[in-house]
């Protein structure tokens, strides 16, 4: 599962909604994948003016078969980097870091799971939920987005789970409201143990929240600034409690993306609290 | 094939590349990219006495061909990075470069008793870019007395067969003041440079982008500063070893520095677009020393300065 | 539609964008492009007392998102100046800052008397980062006390109508002391920041790229650090007009400084890659102001510091 | 005359021995140009970290007829822009600022005249030669380089003026040696009363000297270092003699690049001659 670097060229772009769905030929970064990790992109191309990578979850690899050595991924437009990015085309070459992060822990036993996506957090749990499935168990989604044009993996989720509830905060498509209005009721009708969740803070905190109330864990993906994304710089923190009970500064890049929810401080992200290993020390700085 | 063999006052590399301090952790990331022993020398990054949680986030801005970051220093502490970071790196064969930053004269004195004696360290690089404690929170780095103290201290306190680096921050009004105070002070070499300080706003939120308010910016963008600053302190000071280092991003840009006087060159900042930069650039800057006819690295040392004292030779 | 005036001292600016000393000349050759009377105002190449020749070539290096000039003050001297371009200004219709350097003290002194009285000159700009001949060559900028004593003889001889700004070098321990000497002597404001000192080796001639061997960085690559010392004397002298500058690009560039506190700002080496950016960024400029609600520049000024100040706050 | 700021659509980019000949759409730089101006060209595409244009002599300009509205221009492959540049294609477009720079000054009565082009030096001087045709002058060409592959502009200068001497410093194409080895017999056979010239300082310096041997003018167009390319940064100096006898440094983006060859100061490119207009003044900086 160590990451390589490689230059891959673009197989495919496909716009889907609001996204840009990319297939990248890179036998490497598909030889080690697991879901959950995500893959960091380089941008602007010879002599630009931006440094750093783009982090972006890994949709699925085909380490094998026809497509073998292929990676996908799914970029929305935000800033000069994706706008470069969704400008590729098919023969377009890519310099590639990945796979990189922890993926999602599989449950010991086979145990019913929720999976919810925030526009395109969906995108990772699509691999999970096969790997779920694969191991045995019952697996059903959550798919929302503000609106109907940023939902993704809805037909993706249906052809690998049977159930699949759809939210748009606007009602364009599916239920008015947010994933975790649904939430509570899937959990129940599953008796789900597990909740998997990929999308924007916000959701993720929530759903964490969902999950505590009853009383499963939930296991999130989530997106911290990241300038290396393989461990080095100390950019990508949040606020963790460990084992020992006591928290501290952790390396999304690394010990992240994914996280148990209930270990993160999500009411001190952005911020220094007191009681942080480690924070007394920074009376000076 | 260029002499590749470069020193650091006592301390002596197969290569002139090393990372960066605090852009390469302790080299086990790194290592999977690449062999972190076939390196000069691996720059950890600034360990202090205690475990420190860093700044909040956000801790990092791109800039134009460059990037601000504050991160505040976090890291486990002198005693876990003795225990944990500093063996591995010696199993691994990787020569070691230790940082070490403290708020204290006194802070630098236990860090450099703690590394006293350990075979693993090959030298060590003092990071005096940090808030003086005892002057109401000014940089030793931009003081020549404070920094001439804390330098003096670590030099009377580390082991003797240690190579002492004072690490210079470019925000001051005239570096050679600065690096003098060091030379005096007992500096082995200086290490330059440090980040600029520099800020981004967010002209969404209408706030400063850093948890830090303010941050250090590297990259590409601050070469030619860093450039000069090693240009003006061999000119000075042409017998004291400097590690140069801003925006380093390919060979070219490692020999521009070699060129002006540095004996060795850290890669920063470039290890985050690609984590496999230092090895690359090693490859790059051995290809162009032979490529213009270096017999060795040493010879490539300050040349660049001998066309300008003989324009000046001239002019008389 | 935001209300675009804005004031520098007693100036008041139809809208705060104007070009920078030395990257405009004295406008007519961007008059091409754009109207130069549509900016807030067109500042002038720095002049002198004398004509001068400038360094010898060549001149200029381009870096990451940045370049390095080092042009030496090339002009006419004030006479032509005042013969010739200030008014083919005046006549055009444009706002001017005229933009002052000299060696001595009382080199800047004629020069703001050679521009007592004339209505064409609306503001003078200092720029203090020349050489000062009476003190082995140390930069004015970087001498609070010599960039008081200059500051404050230009205001005592200029005319009192005429608002006198001082330029100040990015290149100092600490940029506030500086604003604090100037604004002590008497500046009616600030203009932040000039190039800083960088240099740049060619690899092929193994020597420095420049003739004037080291040179001033500009452009984007410098932003940060602008935007830094923007926010850093806003702080100090909240009440004191800045003329922002360094690496603005784009209206968003601009907007940066003005939230970090710039009452208005210039465009410099943007204007090579693009002749009309001064005219872009206003439009630019205009519509982010819009964007964000902004009844007014004025209301933007420093809005960045806020935030700060109430975070603070809390943590009380 | 006066430039204009424009993007252009590619039309096409053919290889031409080492150099990329480019036809752009740019009716607004076509409109105004004369032979011996340039353009002024951006690099490196959206977040680039190149600031500055790339200035290349104008090979020709149509206004009108079939190919309405497009420019010519020559690159060789140099550095980062020129290589950025090269691999643009029909199609792509490319940020432009032109015409810009004085032009060359035709005689004021028809005169021989011989054209001397070093490298892509040669590509401004066929639009020259059509004029002085057209205007009735006698033209022969003298081209040159250092070996076969980098002669530009042979055949089209065959085309248009009749007598074309080709010269390479290794013999590979054409007589062995440097323009200047033929242009003393080219200035008697042609009776030349001006030489016009582009290419390389080192031999744009040289015909000068011929030139003032034979007592013949020479105008020859300068390539000097530019930031602005407008007239506004003082980058692109050089040592020139004025009509006062005194010497200045002058903007080679305005004044020139076409300049009087004994009016440079070939020694003195590159220093700073205390004889120079302001040079005194230099003391202190
Ligand atoms: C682990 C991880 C997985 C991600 N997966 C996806 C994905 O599957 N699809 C997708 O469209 N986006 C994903 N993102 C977000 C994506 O990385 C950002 O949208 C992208 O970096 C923005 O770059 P930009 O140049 O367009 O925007 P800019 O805002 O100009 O970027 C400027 C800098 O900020 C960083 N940055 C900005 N926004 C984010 C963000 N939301 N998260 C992290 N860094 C950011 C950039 O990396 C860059 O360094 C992921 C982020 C992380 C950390
Ligand atoms: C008036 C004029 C006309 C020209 N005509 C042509 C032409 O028709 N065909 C052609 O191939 N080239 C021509 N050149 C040269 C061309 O501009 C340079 O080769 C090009 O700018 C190099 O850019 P680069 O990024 O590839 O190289 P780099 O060396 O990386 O460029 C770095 C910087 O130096 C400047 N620079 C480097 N070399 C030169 C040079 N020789 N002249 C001026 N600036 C330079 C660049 O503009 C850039 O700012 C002309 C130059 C001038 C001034
Ligand atoms: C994320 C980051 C963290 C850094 N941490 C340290 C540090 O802990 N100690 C130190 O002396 N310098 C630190 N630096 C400065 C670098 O070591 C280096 O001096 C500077 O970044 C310039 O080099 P570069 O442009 O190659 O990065 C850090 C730089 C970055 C970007
Ligand atoms: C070519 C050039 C010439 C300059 N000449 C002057 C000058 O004469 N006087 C001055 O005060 N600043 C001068 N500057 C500095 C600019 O006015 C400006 O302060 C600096 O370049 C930062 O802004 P920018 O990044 O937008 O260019 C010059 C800058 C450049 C690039
Ligand atoms: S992004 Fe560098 S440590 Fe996570
Ligand atoms: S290139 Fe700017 S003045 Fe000529």
């Amino acid at each position: 599962m160590t990451p390589v670097q490689e230059i891959g060229e673009i197989f495919a772009v496909q716009k889907i909604g609001e996204y840009y769905q990319f297939t990248v030929v890179a036998p490497g970064v598909a030889a080690s994948f697991t879901p959950g990790q995500f893959v960091a992109v380089g941008v602007g191309g010879e002599n630009t003016s931006m440094l750093l990578r783009r982090a972006f979850a890994l949709y699925g690899a085909t380490p094998t078969g026809d497509f073998a050595g292929t990676i996908q991924f799914v970029v929305a437009e935000h800033g000069p980097g994706t706008q470069w990015l969704v400008q590729r085309q098919a023969g377009d070459r890519l310099d590639l870091v990945g796979p990189l992060g922890t993926p999602f822990q599989l449950p010991k036993r086979t145990v019913p799971a929720v999976l919810v996506g925030g526009g395109y957090g969906t995108a990772p749990l699509i691999p999970l939920a096969q790997q779920l499935i694969e191991g045995g168990s019952d697996v059903e989604f959550i798919v929302g987005a503000s609106t109907a044009s940023r939902l993704f993996g809805e037909l993706a989720a249906k052809r690998v789970a049977g159930g699949v509830t759809v939210t748009t905060d606007d009602g364009t498509a599916g239920t008015k409201g947010r994933v975790t209005d649904v939430l509570p009721a899937a959990i129940q009708r599953t008796k789900a143990h597990v909740i998997y969740a990929c999308g924007p803070m916000a959701m993720l905190r929530a759903v964490g929240d969902v999950a505590l109330a009853h009383s499963v864990t939930a296991q999130v993906a989530v997106e911290e600034s990241m300038a290396c994304g393989v461990g080095v710089c100390m950019t990508c923190v949040l606020p963790v409690v460990g084992d020992d009970g006591s928290s501290r500064f952790v390396r999304s890049c690394v010990d992240g993306p994914v996280f148990d929810a209930a270990r993160v401080r999500w009411d001190d992200v952005g911020s220094l609290p007191s009681d942080l290993v480690g924070a007394d020390a920074m009376g000076g700085h | 094939m260029a002499e590749l063999t470069t020193t650091l006052g006592s301390f002596v590399l197969p290569n002139p590349v090393l990372t960066a301090s605090g852009c390469a952790a302790s080299g086990q990331e790194l290592h999977q990219f690449f062999d972190v022993a076939t390196l000069g020398a691996v720059v950890t990054k600034s360990i202090m006495t205690r475990p420190r949680s860093g700044r909040a986030t956000p801790r990092m801005a791109e800039t134009p061909s460059g990037m601000l970051n504050s991160i505040g220093l976090q890291g486990p502490g002198i005693d876990v990075f003795l225990e944990k970071d500093l063996p591995w790196l010696a199993e691994h064969g990787a020569r070691v470069v230790v940082s070490i930053a403290g708020g204290h004269t006194d802070e630098y004195v236990a860090l450099a008793r703690k590394l006293y004696g350990n075979p693993a360290v090959s030298m060590i690089e003092v990071n005096i870019s940090c808030p003086n404690v005892e002057s109401r929170g000014q940089v030793f780095a931009c003081d020549p007395a404070a920094s001439g103290r804390v330098i003096g201290a670590v030099r009377r306190a580390a082991d003797p067969k240690v190579p002492v680096f004072a690490k210079l921050s470019p925000d001051v009004t005239d570096i050679t003041v600065i690096a003098r105070a060091c030379a005096e002070a007992g500096a082995d070499g200086l290490s330059l440079i440090n980040t600029l300080l520099g800020m981004a706003i967010d002209t969404d939120m209408m706030a400063p982008v850093l948890g830090g308010v303010t941050g250090g910016l590297s990259g590409p963008a601050i070469r030619p500063v860093a450039v000069r600053c090693v240009w003006q302190v061999h000119q000075v000071l042409p017998h004291l070893p400097i590690l140069g280092m801003g925006g380093i991003r390919s060979g070219l840009d490692a020999l521009q520095f070699i060129l002006a006087g540095a004996s060795a060159v850290s890669v920063g900042t470039a290890v985050f677009g690609d984590p496999s930069a230092p090895a690359r650039v090693l490859a790059e800057l051995d290809q162009a020393l032979d490529a213009r006819g270096f017999a060795s690295v040493a010879d490539a040392i300050g040349v660049a300065h001998r066309s300008v004292t003989e324009q000046a030779k001239e002019a008389e």
